[in-house]
């Protein structure tokens, strides 16, 4: 965990107005692992004055990527970011996905922006296991394919692959994942999480998913970021330090 | 080094510099010491503690405004006993003053913690929290009674012969009133500020985007109201202060200090930027040179006005 | 056009849409119409008006904070009759409920005032202004004093027929008390909030950088609190309530109505944006027609807590 | 008077770390007399809230120039502008100086960053009038002499021209002075102008300041720009509006 002067090396506008930020870094490049993420302060200013947490997408060399979209103000300053800006970089930050257990197929399900961390999670994973990418969004403009891999796509408006959110998709699948020796590692919406998590205990299929709140910090001292437990209802898990990876089974969506 | 003199003292308490890290924003000093020295800050203040320990409020929790951030967390905090056994042994490796902020919901309270809190010797000093905007009971309702505070404060003081310091609420309309009841029940020092009640709605949903509906907004925003508080109490008051709002640079350490303060805490700034405390070590140092001042305390209270 | 209605009442008084500027940020209208149409806008308040000419404070009168700025005007003004006699016959060409906001020292020069400017057609109303922080006597004094408000109040309307408006401190301990004796003293409206109390030093002579030391503090720095202040009002005093503080864009003013307001005005931001009212206007049209809202009043206060 | 959406066209670096920022607008560029400023918004956010006050530094057909140095976080923002950017402007603002009047020689007395309004002053003057320039500054540093004409130079510690501030070297050239049919245009510290305005008083030099303030609008709606008048004790002159440029007996500096 440090703070970072570094330097963007590219901004990268994908269709569907997704942005890639390409910076250079190589302590983080060489330490962060999948699901982890970065505290980023987008400007010198303190306009805005928060960082933004931004979960890292790719690796290569002594380079990270991060993902995203223009939402409000911060990713707006961050959209226009050129090669040689200087960035506040705080990270690696939280727990990763495990890759580690005992499965041979990784299933993969991503609700819209929530398709940020697969690219390097599925580069992690390496050639040994089968990977199969279930990616949803509520039109085709929402749904992202970067560097994923064996992909099936769910749309509400049925504007691209199936008709329907992707637990419902992934239900049309059941036979073929009951086949399998999985794992579910899942990013996205609430709501998605929630339908992927009843999904999971009624098959008894291991998930772990990446969760997002509100953040100051990012490391665990600001208390910002409470997400309730299921072992514990007396003391709330923090995304930012216990997550933002959780074993569906040990939080309430 | 130079041979800048930056040590300060807060009644008796001594501090090798006026930079304290500030309750409820490095919750027990774990997290920050990867990025601040702790043996080289003047201080640390820990998350408010209650007897028993406090589950917080529900998300969200926390939402960014203009300048600043509004915060509910509720006092979300491990309590005195766990405390004790978890936290202090980590917080004993250094040779750092710790200041217990002590929270509670009755006078009773208040006085139960300290008791139990104040045998522990790498304990120096007690900052009681009268002034937190973000939970039900307690709280605000005595950082907005003059009366309560000069009970709580003498009540404490009885049950222990360290420092007690009282950390009062900006969102009342005269803070010297309560900082003289301060001086006058016995305490040694008082805090300004904590938070002031704010709160931000969803335009689309209608509701609070705070769960608890209303929260403390700090942060560089209420820098201003901050410094004016503390010129108050100060014209008002003998009584030290030890300043807190919006402090992000040296410089605003400085401008606290010439209003009033001996020391301040570094609060919201440490989510920004953990190390801080160092930069403004630093800048402190080198302004004290440039400006041929040998002490910096004496600074306190130094405006011209 | 839409078939949007922006139309709002404040008691008795109708605008056309809850857009007001605000009393000190406009002056007395001639420099804002350069940019700003005041036959489109809801409504104008004038710079507080005393019974004679003020001067106002020394400069240094202004100085930028974090998302805000302090200043110390001093209620520099041309006085009650120069008002009529040079800056009514300007405004008399619009077609613009024109509020009279009123400043003074006594009870007596408040009711004075009023009496003075009743009279007078083009007057649709007066906001008491009994939260100046930047004058000696008068001004906070009586923003801070329950009593004092009431008495004002009741004294004021004995002498109009006119809707009065009670323009309220946000430096008290709870506002809602403040409000609610408007209520019962016979006042049509509050308005919620005039500037809070803060000061900033030049930390190289140890000065103020305001001349008068403190000021009052405006911007979007303030916003979380004037929020929060018009929702304790709301939520405790049924009176109607004219949201002030912060506002930039047509996502405050709906916030600003969720908590409570029936209108809004607009300060600071004319000294940045002078033509904000414009945008303002066709924001709040295009987001009433996008959340299928008829009436923009039906806003006002819809919180869901 | 108007509020202006205008195009950076470049930001040049003079020498001892001036600016000069050409900005693109017709409107302005137009309609904008020597001695009149702007108030510039230099970033689209709240950071930096208000506007900064510049004076118009010159005009080129439909561009104009403003000149500064990195004084705080506004002109640290402006300095950092490339071809293309937008900046929010709203002028033109206040009274310029009067060039007219019975006068054969204009003598300009500028103090560091003063000299900003008389490149373009000195364009519009025209040919038929002569000029001298008396520029003073701490240092040989602070010297600015961009688009001045026969220049007489002042500082304080002597590393340039004449050692002394530059009323004394008024002063020095009081015969020359003296046998001119002259007009004096000031622009610079407080205390220069304060010094000048004596200088004139006791000569019976006409003379024109260009005064400074804190302003939050620049238009007359705020009154945060006071300046003591010398006719009428009980009101004050606003900077922004009866200013900046003031006959030099009218006010008290
Ligand atoms: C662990 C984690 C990983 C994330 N990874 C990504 C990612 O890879 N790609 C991506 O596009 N987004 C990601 N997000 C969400 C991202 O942080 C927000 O989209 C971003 O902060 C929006 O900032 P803004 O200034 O554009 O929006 P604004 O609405 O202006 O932000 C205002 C405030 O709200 C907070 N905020 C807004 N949206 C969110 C959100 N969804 N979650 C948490 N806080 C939010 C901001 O941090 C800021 O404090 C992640 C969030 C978390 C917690
Ligand atoms: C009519 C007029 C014309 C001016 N023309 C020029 C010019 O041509 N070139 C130039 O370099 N400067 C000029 N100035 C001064 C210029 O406005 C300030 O240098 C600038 O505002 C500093 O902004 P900052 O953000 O860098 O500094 P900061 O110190 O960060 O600014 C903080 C606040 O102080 C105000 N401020 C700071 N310095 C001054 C000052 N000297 N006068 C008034 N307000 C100030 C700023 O406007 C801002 O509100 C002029 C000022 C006025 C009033
Ligand atoms: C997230 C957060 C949690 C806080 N928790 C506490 C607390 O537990 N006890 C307390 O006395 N103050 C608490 N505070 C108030 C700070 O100690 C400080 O008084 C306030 O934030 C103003 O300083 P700042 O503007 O530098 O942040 C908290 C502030 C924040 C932002
Ligand atoms: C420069 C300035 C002058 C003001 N003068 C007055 C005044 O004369 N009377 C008054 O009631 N309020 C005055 N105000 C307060 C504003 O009307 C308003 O209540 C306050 O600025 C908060 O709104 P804002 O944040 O939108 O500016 C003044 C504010 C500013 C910034
Ligand atoms: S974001 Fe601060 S504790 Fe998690
Ligand atoms: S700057 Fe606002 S009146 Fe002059």
């Amino acid at each position: 965990m440090v703070t970072i002067k570094a330097l963007v090396e590219k901004t990268v506008e994908l269709d569907n107005q997704i942005f890639l930020l390409k910076i250079k870094s190589p302590e983080i490049a060489h330490s962060i692992k999948p699901g982890q993420f970065l505290n980023i302060k987008v400007s010198e200013t303190i306009y805005p004055l928060l960082r933004r947490p931004f979960s890292v997408c790719d690796v290569e060399d002594d380079f990270f990527y991060i993902m995203f979209n223009v939402f409000g103000e911060g990713t707006k300053i961050l959209a226009r970011k050129h090669f040689g800006d200087e960035l506040d970089v705080l990270g690696p930050l939280g727990n990763g996905f495990n890759l580690n257990g005992n499965y041979d197929t990784a299933v993969i399900v991503a609700g819209g922006l929530g398709a940020a961390p697969f690219p390097y999670f599925i580069k992690s994973l390496g050639g040994d296991k089968k990977i199969f990418s279930f990616i949803g969004g509520r039109t085709y403009r929402d749904v992202i394919t970067h560097g994923m891999k064996n992909i099936s796509i769910a749309t509400d408006d049925g504007s691209l692959g199936y008709k329907g959110n992707v637990v419902e998709l992934l239900n049309e699948n059941i036979e073929l994942l009951k086949s399998q020796k999985l794992k579910i590692f899942a990013c996205g919406p609430n709501a998605m999480l929630r339908a992927l998590k009843n999904f999971c205990i009624k098959n008894n299929f291991e998930c772990e998913v990446s969760t997002e709140s509100s953040m100051a910090c990012g490391f665990g001292i600001c208390q910002g970021c409470p997400i309730e437990s299921t072992k514990n209802p007396d003391k709330y898990l923090l995304v930012c330090k216990d997550g933002p990876v959780f074993n569906v089974k040990d939080i309430i969506i | 080094m130079s041979n800048v003199d930056l040590s300060v003292q807060v009644g008796t308490l001594k501090f090798r510099n006026p930079v304290l890290l500030a309750s409820g924003t490095v919750g027990y000093g774990n997290e920050i010491s990867e990025f601040t020295d702790l043996n080289k800050i003047g201080g640390i203040v820990t998350k408010s503690l209650s007897l028993k320990p406090r589950k917080g409020n529900p998300p969200q929790r926390i939402v960014e405004t203009p300048a600043g951030m509004l915060n509910a967390i509720g006092l979300a905090n491990v309590g005195v006993e766990v405390f004790l056994k978890e936290k202090i042994p980590f917080l004993k490796q250094y040779d750092v003053p710790l200041i217990c902020n002590i929270a509670a919901s009755t006078v009773e309270e208040y006085v139960e913690c300290t008791r139990i809190l104040t045998s522990e010797d790498t304990i120096k000093g007690f900052e009681i929290n009268v002034s937190c905007p973000n939970v039900k009971e307690g709280g605000l309702q005595f950082g907005n009674d003059v009366k309560a505070v000069g009970n709580i404060t003498e009540k404490v003081k009885a049950v222990t012969n360290k420092p007690v310091i009282i950390k009062l609420s900006p969102n009342v309309s005269y803070i010297s009133e309560f900082a003289r009841v301060v001086k006058d029940s016995g305490g040694d020092a008082v805090s300004a500020i904590n938070t002031l009640v704010g709160t931000a709605f969803n335009i689309y949903s209608r509701k609070p985007k705070i769960h608890n509906v209303s929260g403390g907004l700090s942060g560089p925003a209420i820098k201003p109201v901050a410094l004016a508080k503390v010129l108050e109490i100060r014209q008002n008051v003998d009584i030290p202060i030890i300043g807190i709002g919006g402090i992000m640079t040296w410089k605003d350490v400085v401008e606290f200090m010439i209003a009033g303060a001996s020391a301040i805490q570094l609060g919201t700034v440490n989510f920004i930027n953990p190390s801080a405390s160092k930069e403004i070590l630093e800048g402190l140092e080198n302004y004290c040179t440039s400006q041929g001042i040998e002490q910096l305390s004496e600074l306190t209270g130094s405006y011209k006005i």
